[in-house]
């Protein structure tokens, strides 16, 4: 035999095919007593939340009680967490960043290039140019 | 610049605003829309139809993107109507290609091709501080930047 | 860049080598062999001598091959018959079909295990409804389960078959008389899921799927997996 | 017993919070946990109750009490799983075997901090992971045949490896995220928290706190998180076969389509020949092309430090394949190498006939 195999793992693309949500828990953390959690309580006693979670049953909602300023943290499937501060926030910011943590995939926030806005993890569909290859009128 | 037996017709609905991003349950037609086939025959579809690779050249607002399937695009903006997770059609294809062979019109007719993505994230680019000078003036500003983005993952791109 | 482009067109200068010398007889070193000498099987059928209606009727009548509405070309069936220590591998052989039938037998074997009702392995205590939409799956990995599909029951069932004699493959070691540590069981039962492969490749999933449930999965056909596994537990556990 | 509980019972866990069920808001993903509620824990009788408990529980999972469980209902719809899969059955698939402890006086130091229960074998994974590694090597085996019908025998074994290794399906969980179960039934007793949390999370024998810092200890046993993770994906599989054979059939293929098949693989990143102009030398008098041969297509700066080669390699009129190269020998090489690749990775387009391979060149 001459061929040998090199071994190769594949890599996920979540989108297709199947898409799986990339959140997984979101845990929203109150204070019963401190002023910064007023917003966040509001926010709990109304039905607001009830409705997110319907609209998302893919999330689990946990709610913990816990002296501090409030925090909204969200569990990601590739294992990273997003923690947001949401002291002395009104209702509707406290849904609002809710809201980012829903949308996003857990992954770090970075610097784009201009014009780098497509990833690939095809090769070339059209070949690479090659001078060697070129008609006469564009070789070198 | 077109063959004798086809006339370029322009769609008589485009105005200046065209949503080029349709949900999949509101896909918009272009039925009016002709096909100008550089490459091959008129019409004639095979090549790229026996293509094991394929690519395409979609717009969005203008802005051109090259994609294959399982591509992830960035879109320097945040896309309000679409969730996390949903599927759009992408409706303004200028370029379908294989190795050998494309098809060029704008757009091409969508009878022709699927094109699908699903929105993966909706998230902003890093927090960026840029310092703004004047010549001669000692005055610096300090000019923040958080910009949204909407990314997508291409799910299909195939010949009909 | 200087590049230069030779005319691809130009004709080639080929040595013809216009006598070969073909050896047969013991081997010797750097002659090459008379394909008549070694394009057999042990059993001395020649590779190039074969007769479509011996041949192939043979096989697909003793697999009921058309009682399933089967059909496999003559050169399919030559090549699920045909291992891949024939020939050093210079004639179509039946390597990756029957790795694709194993697969697929394994599956429908699992089927089949987890839809039977044991009641011989319960045990007293504890019996409680664990099934899944009337499957057992607590029958999978037991030792019969496995024995189902073993090569000791696939050559079995071959031999049974009496295909044994038509399979094209080399002995590991040639100058043995017996079969005996010659690979032959492993060899029967690449056959048995090379034409499984075989099937599932031209014939499609229901067909092959149907023929796996009636003929060899099947308690009342003379010749099944399930009666020669059963034998076979029997003989070892006395 | 009661020094081993002060022991564990560590300030941390104290302080921790103690989960109430019943909770006030009716929505099912939504677990209500309170804080700052300590409770005694040296409550002997109490552990044990509630470690029987869970013990029934986990033996024999109470369909209602998972349908309650938010971890398994969020995973439910995260997967986008039918109805007729039922939250017991994903909760069956998420018991290992491994999680049956062998011998409790057997094991070392910190055993006392088991975070499993014994299990019975009659509602484990085991039989369910065996089912779907079954159908799972038949799909991607099929699959991989359909589109590359001419791969070699290790490459396409290495190809299937490349989608359903232990390691790839470990990831594969991670990503529909599953969680495991690393706090011990001690700590859950004392945080009083409900059957239901443990009855969503992955249960193996996985003794964290037996762990030294920058030491992960792997005993003889396959008792790994990734192998838990990947005994977990497949028996999924297996009980979507098993919850929805009799109703839609294709269900399966279509679910292993969607979340294995569609990852990436690049065929040609697992080849590796050793001797590529010999190889095609004997292809091709096997498939009866006429005798390959090199020829220089281009060339440039051959007496330069940098020249460059590109030779293309010929059977009769036919181009088989190109290679570039810095000497003619490297060249030559590459281009056989392409003529070779492009043989065993062809893919046949939907309106070709099936193709069945001859079998890989032995040379």
């Amino acid at each position: 035999m001459v061929v040998k195999a090199i071994s190769q793992s594949s890599v996920a693309r979540n989108g297709v095919g199947a898409f799986v949500f990339p959140v997984k828990k979101i845990t929203l953390q109150y204070c019963n007593w401190g002023g910064s959690s007023d917003g966040i309580r509001k926010f709990l006693v109304s039905s607001r939340l009830d409705k997110f979670a319907e609209k998302y049953p893919h999330i689990e909602f946990n709610i913990l009680r816990k002296p501090g300023h409030p925090i909204l943290r969200g569990e990601y499937t590739n294992g990273r967490e997003k923690v947001i501060c949401v002291r002395n926030l009104n209702p509707n910011d406290v849904e609002n960043k809710l809201v980012l943590l829903k949308n996003s995939s857990g992954n770090i926030l970075q610097k784009l290039t201009r014009n780098d806005n497509v990833k690939s993890l095809n090769s070339s569909v059209r070949g690479v140019w090659s001078p060697l290859h070129a008609d006469s009128k564009y070789t070198i | 610049m077109f063959s004798r037996n086809i006339q370029k017709i322009v769609p008589l609905t485009r105005t200046s605003f065209t949503p080029t991003l349709l949900k999949v349950t509101s896909l918009r037609n272009f039925s009016c829309s002709s096909i100008w086939n550089r490459a091959v025959q008129q019409n004639d579809l095979a090549p790229l139809k026996l293509a094991n690779e394929l690519y395409a050249v979609f717009k969005v607002h203008e802005r051109p993107y090259l994609v294959t399937e399982g591509d992830i695009v960035t879109l320097p903006f945040r896309m309000k109507e679409a969730d996390v997770g949903d599927t759009l059609i992408l409706n303004d294809v200028t370029t379908l290609g294989s190795r050998n062979f494309k098809l060029i019109d704008k757009p091409i007719d969508p009878k022709f091709y699927s094109l699908k993505a699903v929105v993966v994230e909706k998230t902003k680019r890093a927090f960026q501080v840029r310092e703004v000078t004047k010549r001669r003036n000692r005055k610096v500003r300090h000019a923040t930047s958080k910009a949204d983005l909407t990314v997508i993952r291409i799910s299909e791109l195939a010949i009909k | 860049m200087n590049i230069c482009k030779p005319i691809i067109n130009k004709p080639i200068w080929r040595p013809a080598r216009l006598i070969t010398y073909l050896h047969s007889g013991p081997r010797i070193r750097g002659i090459k062999r008379d394909p008549e000498s070694y394009l057999k099987n042990p059993k001395g059928l020649s590779y190039n001598n074969i007769k479509s209606d011996e041949y192939q009727q043979t096989i697909r009548k003793a697999l009921n091959l058309e009682k399933y509405d089967i059909n496999m070309s003559d050169d399919l069936l030559l090549q699920c018959l045909t291992h891949k220590s024939f020939a050093h591998g210079s004639k179509p052989y039946n390597e990756k079909l029957s790795l694709l039938g194993s697969q697929f037998l394994k599956y429908q074997a699992s089927i089949y295990s987890i839809n039977q009702k044991d009641t011989t392995k319960k045990d007293s205590t504890n019996i409680i409804e664990n099934d899944i939409n009337g499957l057992d799956f607590t029958n999978l990995g037991t030792s019969f389960s496995k024995l189902l599909i073993s090569t000791a029951v696939l050559s079995k069932f071959v031999k049974e078959k009496k295909l044994n004699s038509l399979i094209f493959w080399k002995m590991r070691d040639n100058l043995k008389i017996d079969m005996k540590g010659s690979g032959e069981p492993l060899v029967c039962s690449t056959v048995l899921n090379a034409l499984i492969g075989g099937m599932l490749s031209t014939n499609g999933i229901q067909k092959t799927k149907n023929f796996i449930e009636k003929e060899l999965l099947n308690r009342e056909n003379d010749i099944s997996l399930i009666k020669l596994a059963n034998a076979h537990s029997e003989k070892h556990q006395l | 017993m009661e020094a081993m509980m002060l022991q564990g019972a560590r300030p941390s866990l104290v302080r921790n919070v103690i989960a109430n069920h019943g909770s006030s808001l009716n929505i099912w993903n939504k677990c209500i946990v309170r804080g700052l509620q300590t409770k005694p824990v040296s409550n002997l009788n109490g552990y044990k109750e509630y470690y029987q408990g869970l013990k029934n529980v986990i033996n024999n999972v109470p369909e209602d009490l998972a349908t309650n469980s938010s971890l398994l209902n969020s995973l439910h719809k995260r997967l986008n799983l039918p109805k007729e899969f039922s939250y017991s059955l994903l909760s069956r698939c998420l018991t290992c075997r491994s999680s049956q402890l062998p011998n409790l006086s057997q094991l070392s130091q910190g055993s006392g901090y088991v975070n499993t229960v014994t299990t019975s074998n009659q509602f484990d994974n085991h039989g369910l992971n065996i089912f779907g590694k079954n159908i799972l090597t038949y799909h991607v085996t099929h699959h991989l045949m359909k589109k590359y019908p001419r791969l070699p025998t290790v490459v396409l074994n290495a190809a299937i490896d490349a989608y359903i290794s232990q390691e790839v399906l470990a990831n594969v969980g991670r990503g529909w995220g599953i969680e495991i179960e690393d706090s011990s039934v001690l700590e859950r007793f004392s945080k009083n928290e409900p059957y239901t949390v443990t009855l969503g999370k992955l249960r193996f024998f996985n003794n964290t706190l037996n762990k030294e810092d920058g030491i992960l200890v792997i005993s003889a046993a396959n008792y790994s998180e990734s192998s838990a993770y990947a005994l977990a994906v497949r028996s999924i599989i297996a009980s979507l076969w098993a919850s929805t054979y009799s109703v839609n059939d294709a269900l399966t293929s279509k679910f292993i389509n969607d979340h294995i098949l569609s990852r990436k693989l690049d065929i040609t990143k697992i080849f590796q020949f050793e001797q590529p102009t010999r190889e095609l030398s004997t292809l091709c008098a096997r498939e009866g092309f006429e005798r390959p041969i090199s020829r220089l297509l281009a060339e440039s700066g051959r007496l330069s430090k940098a020249p460059i080669f590109i030779v293309g390699v010929f059977s009769g009129t036919n181009k088989l394949g190109e290679g570039f190269g810095s000497s003619l020998k490297e060249a030559k090489a590459r281009a056989a190498t392409d003529a070779l690749m492009k043989w065993y990775c062809y893919e046949p387009t939907q309106l070709q006939s099936e193709v069945i391979d001859h079998g890989t060149v032995i040379v």
